[in-house]
């Protein structure tokens, strides 16, 4: 697993062909999804795809780059800059019987189609019993200089919608079998890429047709028993980059990856605290009502007989995100910030 | 644009049945005076405090609704709005359990999660569940159009919305992708005359809302809605070139709010003498049941037969929807997504507390 | 203070005119608010109002019925039903000097302006520096049998925003003297009425045209000792009525009723769970990621000493709002549901 | 609508030079310069590597951009997209605050928090701070001209965007508002014929965009923009209708994209002979001041001297900018509300990295 430090620059806006796999047969994030996509649309013609430049052009980041030329511009379908339209069409043919994947160019643009998924797509099937299998994929989150409106992350705000379930990989191989068991699923899935991954993480993926990995399910990426640090997407390199360096310093920190945000896995969270009896939520959503604010409320609610410290939340401030280096690394949490945090937890 | 002339389709030598045959046109007029009197029934029982929520009555505008939805078939699509319950009466949603819905009741075809017009049917008569945001399935007829086209099925969706929605950013999108694609979607405007309290020149500043399917590359009719066999005639055409794959139609429908916007609004911002005018010479029930009687088609007496089964239809469903039990409180957590399997199985009919 | 049940049919739907104060002088929550509008267009004419149906019809609950006639089109504009623009045409001429008050017809509607809304209004201001005088005000919240697209409570979505003010009043005193507020604040304000409350609602209010209610402040609304319910809007009502019952059964309930929900007032929450050491966090907005979601975390995180017990949140599942009684009753929290917990908290 | 004919404005008779001075000329003729040169340079600085963040070249369309804004009065407000920056120099932005914007630092209009063409100037030359979403300033617009109008001010407002941006439904809700209140407002579309990698035919199924203003009840006027001149003569007729309250206008501007979408993007979409002809025959830049020199205005001379003086200025601009310093990290979390009196001081010039 590759990695560079979240001061990098600018890589996200879709300056290379997304690839191959490596020689050896690892795949980047990016990869990894393409290739949920092709294999799903090999194996079932009722899944295609539709967004902005994802044809001829192969998206912006170049996920879908080929793609037209295998499976032709019905299935690979450029759509106007019309975003509520984009969920609408994905809505209608789902009703239909197909199973459409929409990318929004960034996920900074789903509040362009906001009404369409909260309260078309969303709220559908509990007042009507159809079957909605629509995937939004999206790329989202911050870390490579695009500033407010290339690095958003609209996460908290589906996960209070009742009616879509949220997804957010930070591994290729979690990345591609969530995607395929997404485009299985028959509710409406909201998967956000972070951008920040995409070329930054690569491993071994597997190469079954069916390789799927559960909706809702989280994973401990790293074991470790002083203090729990809760997160997902791009904080959870940053978790167990931080996880090492505390390691050196005789604190053993566990990292759990949430993978899913609803439905959230409480078990894995709150068996991991029992253990721990610290916990530190990490989130890159903006602090007030991010992610981890219901984590951190669902411990302190489910889980407080487990608890010796208080449950701490290190997330950026509620503000945009801002584009100079020196404002978004103060803006984002840095690996110093998390072992700081987890310090003081430990030694609570 | 075209605007289309009723007399013309009278004028001797045209077909004034517009190719209907003696049954299709009584029950065009069964429809009119199910759709008429469903309206001034639950009107009535709102009134009494007998209904609960609200109801959006469509009097006046059954010309629009049950002429263009009549030039459907049963496996095309319908993407109302909250006034166009009659259109789905049209399309065949069965009245016991729409007034279930309106009773909240585990019969209604949301089984109790939404109430009134906001109703639908879509594995039955394909319609939608309408939502009240406006026009949020106009983006989504797409879909379906999108679905059909792809699959070369000879189908059709078609969207109904108001004439205030035209004003929303989504009507324009959608009409837009539909052309771009030539989808098979006919795009129905409702235009009677006011959205809410606000009258058409609040919402755009040029004569007709036809008139703007040229900025889309899409013909686009006006219709007199008073006319249900010319809504008809027009909406076939449409229909049936969106199914040859021909692409979208703009129709507007215009007509007027004979009722306020909702149970509640006593309509007071619509001049008296408009609203009289369009009651006395423009009603389509009353035109369509006399042009029936002058034709020879039906007699007063089958008119009056029509009315009465009618009325008894109403009574059945009111009873049936008053019989039908509440929702299980419990199951209110249950079909939000396809897991449970609440949606795959008969509901519950105990526990509820009706 | 006049006060009915939760299970009483719908009366949010602007059935009747707005009316005047009592005999007495009391004013409902909705007469308050007309009064804080009319006052500030008064004092100050660079406030003028927009909306659907806002002017000759007076609002769909009536809310401006009269306005037009004194202050004339202009400034009691009917726009068409076009969310994002009508936000569009606030933030314009707030840029250029006014202080527009937009209405959303419900509070439902406001995801049909929700690009204008979070990405222009409310970034606009970090970016450039310009003052944004704009309060969106909208009828929000159940219990009137008006079902998921009349029912919404969208503060969530709104206080994760970074650059709004959200405000949420439970009492005619604090709806009018925050509005008042909002409207001299030179930033955007999300101003959520509760429809249940509108007419349900009533009080003495203070005619001085100066009478404000400071933003971000909350209020203890019942002094109690054993356990704190942090709560607002709708809520707070039933909160007040269950800590009445528990105090016959010997249970002494404070009531925080928040007020705004950005900027939060950490301080009174923290003091008052101090004192008890227990906290039942009370919303009516969906459970997951509602606004209890951060009140406990925060709690958890800043309190932590404070607890004897779990911080308890008792909210709505995650559904959308069901129409049917039966349905509504079990989806809202209920007295009994806030007894119970109360009890249970109290005897932790 | 209403095609412009640009060799009308040459034919023998008619004035040429639009009611414009010589210096007015020179004027256009350096802001020309101005921008193109910044457009190349910064390109350059970007594929060396030496510029963070991303780049949306303009170039090819400066003769929609400096034509428009050049047309409107100090006062007049413009609300630009990312593709705009040119506008936004014609319109009066320091270059130099504008270099420090695309290196982050604490001199460009934004502090810092925002980088390349998303900038503005609102408190001084009255434009919009851009942002992405398209076209989210178009509804913007409206509310300042909304406020001139309220005001009786003789002030208008600009809103510029792209063809692609046409076919969301922001565009149609602003057109129709603006229509329907007559607000003194002029409506541009930057028609590069690409949307990112979309083609016209993908975005809408007309022939042209300005045709879509009869839906909205306004005129349109459709204009080859490697013409200024007319640019300018048609932008300069709509705003001065919209500032004497006749309301808005539509117009189209049509060019051709000469870079990718942005600075990463080869654009290999674009067919070559297209942009081949496009350079060759109808570039803005060369063509103007080919037309000034045939015209005596200038001679080449003068044409080196402006564009010395345009490289000195880009010089002075970069130097300033890198000497600027990053803004203070602590000041991440200020000024997001008027409450903390951020936006109100001078920023700290101390302490940032940089
Ligand atoms: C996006 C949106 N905004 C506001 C409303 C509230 N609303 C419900 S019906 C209505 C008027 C609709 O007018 P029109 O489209 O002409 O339909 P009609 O009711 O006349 O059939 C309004 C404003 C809504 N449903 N959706
Ligand atoms: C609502 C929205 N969706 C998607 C994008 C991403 N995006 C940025 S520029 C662009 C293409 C814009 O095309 P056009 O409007 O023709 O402007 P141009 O770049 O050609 O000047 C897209 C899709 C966006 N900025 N906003
Ligand atoms: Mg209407
Ligand atoms: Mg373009």
């Amino acid at each position: 697993m590759a990695q560079t430090g979240v001061e990098s620059a600018a890589a996200g806006h879709g300056a290379e062909p997304r690839g191959k796999r490596t020689e050896d047969g690892q795949a980047t994030y990016l990869v990894a999804i393409a290739e949920a996509l092709w294999e799903e649309m090999e194996r079932d013609e009722r899944v295609f795809l539709l967004g902005e430049d994802i044809g001829v052009y192969g998206g912006a980041f170049k996920v879908t780059e080929g793609f037209i030329e295998r499976f032709g511009p019905e299935r690979v379908m450029d759509t106007p800059i019309a975003e509520e339209t984009i969920v609408g069409l994905a809505l209608g043919a789902a009703m239909e019987g197909f199973r459409p994947v929409a990318e929004f160019q960034y996920a900074d643009f789903m509040s362009s189609g906001f009404d369409e998924i909260t309260t078309a797509l969303a709220r559908y099937h509990y007042r009507s019993g159809v079957p909605i299998p629509v995937v939004l994929r999206a790329p989202s989150g911050g870390g490579v200089r695009a500033s407010s409106f290339h690095s958003f992350n609209p996460e908290p705000w589906f996960a209070h919608t009742p009616g879509l379930k949220v997804i957010c990989p930070a591994f290729p191989s979690d990345a591609k079998g969530l995607l395929k068991s997404a485009i299985r699923d028959d509710n409406p899935c909201v998967f956000l890429e972070h951008k920040w991954i995409y070329r930054r993480i690569k491993e071994p993926v597997s190469e079954d047709p069916d390789f799927l990995v559960p909706i809702g399910i989280a994973k401990i990426q790293r074991e470790g028993s002083d203090v729990t640090i809760v997160t997902y997407g791009m904080m959870v390199h940053q978790a167990l980059e931080a996880a090492e360096d505390l390691e050196q310093k005789g604190i053993s920190a566990e990292v759990v990856d949430l993978r899913t945000i609803t439905p959230l896995d409480k078990d894995t969270i709150l068996s991991s605290v029992a253990k721990t009896s610290r916990a530190l939520v990490l989130y890159e959503s903006h602090r007030f009502l991010g992610v981890g604010a219901e984590v951190g409320a669902m411990i302190a609610e489910e889980g407080f007989e487990h608890l010796d410290a208080p449950v701490v939340r290190l997330a950026p401030p509620n503000v945009p995100v801002p584009f100079s280096p020196v404002l978004e690394d103060a803006y984002l949490p840095q690996v110093a910030d998390i072992e700081a945090a987890v310090e003081k937890l430990a030694a609570w | 644009m075209v605007t289309s002339t009723p007399e013309r389709a009278r004028t001797p030598g045209a077909d004034w049945r517009v190719g209907l045959s003696d049954d299709q046109l009584k029950e065009l007029l069964y429809l009119l005076k199910l759709c008429r009197y469903f309206d001034e029934r639950m009107e009535a029982l709102y009134r009494q405090g007998r209904l609960p929520g609200a109801i959006y009555s469509g009097r006046g505008q059954e010309g629009t609704h049950v002429g263009v939805a009549y030039a459907l078939r049963p496996e095309d699509s319908l993407f109302p709005t909250h006034r166009d319950l009659s259109a789905q009466l049209t399309k065949g949603l069965d009245l016991k359990r729409v007034m279930a819905q309106y009773w909240g009741r585990i019969d209604g075809y949301t089984r109790g999660r939404d109430g009134n017009s906001h109703v639908g049917d879509w594995f039955g008569h394909r319609t939608w569940t309408v939502m009240s945001h406006l026009p949020i399935a106009y983006p989504v007829a797409c879909g379906a159009a999108l679905a059909y086209k792809r699959r070369g099925e000879a189908r059709v969706a078609m969207g109904i919305c108001g004439d205030g929605a035209t004003s929303n950013g989504r009507w324009h999108e959608a009409l837009n992708v539909s052309a771009i694609h030539q989808l098979p979607v006919v795009w129905v405007v409702n235009n009677n005359q006011y959205a809410y309290s606000t009258p058409n020149p609040l919402e755009f500043r040029v004569p007709t809302i036809a008139e703007r399917a040229a900025a889309y590359g899409m013909p686009g009719v006006r219709v007199d809605a008073q006319d249900v066999l010319e809504v008809y005639r027009v909406a076939r055409e449409a229909v049936e070139r969106a199914r040859e794959g021909g692409g979208p139609t703009l129709i507007e429908c215009v007509s007027l709010r004979w009722r306020g916007h909702a149970g509640h609004d006593p309509a007071k911002y619509v001049p008296k003498e408009l609203l009289e005018r369009y009651m006395r010479e423009k009603d389509p029930v009353a035109r369509f049941a006399s042009l029936l009687i002058e034709r020879g088609v039906v007699d007063e007496e089958e008119v009056k037969r029509v009315q009465e089964r009618v009325e008894n239809e109403f009574d059945e469903g009111y009873r049936f929807a008053q019989a039908s039990p509440f929702p299980v409180p419990e199951d209110v957590t249950k079909g939000l997504f396809t897991d449970d399997g609440y949606w795959a199985s008969e509901p519950s009919r105990e526990g509820g507390t009706g």
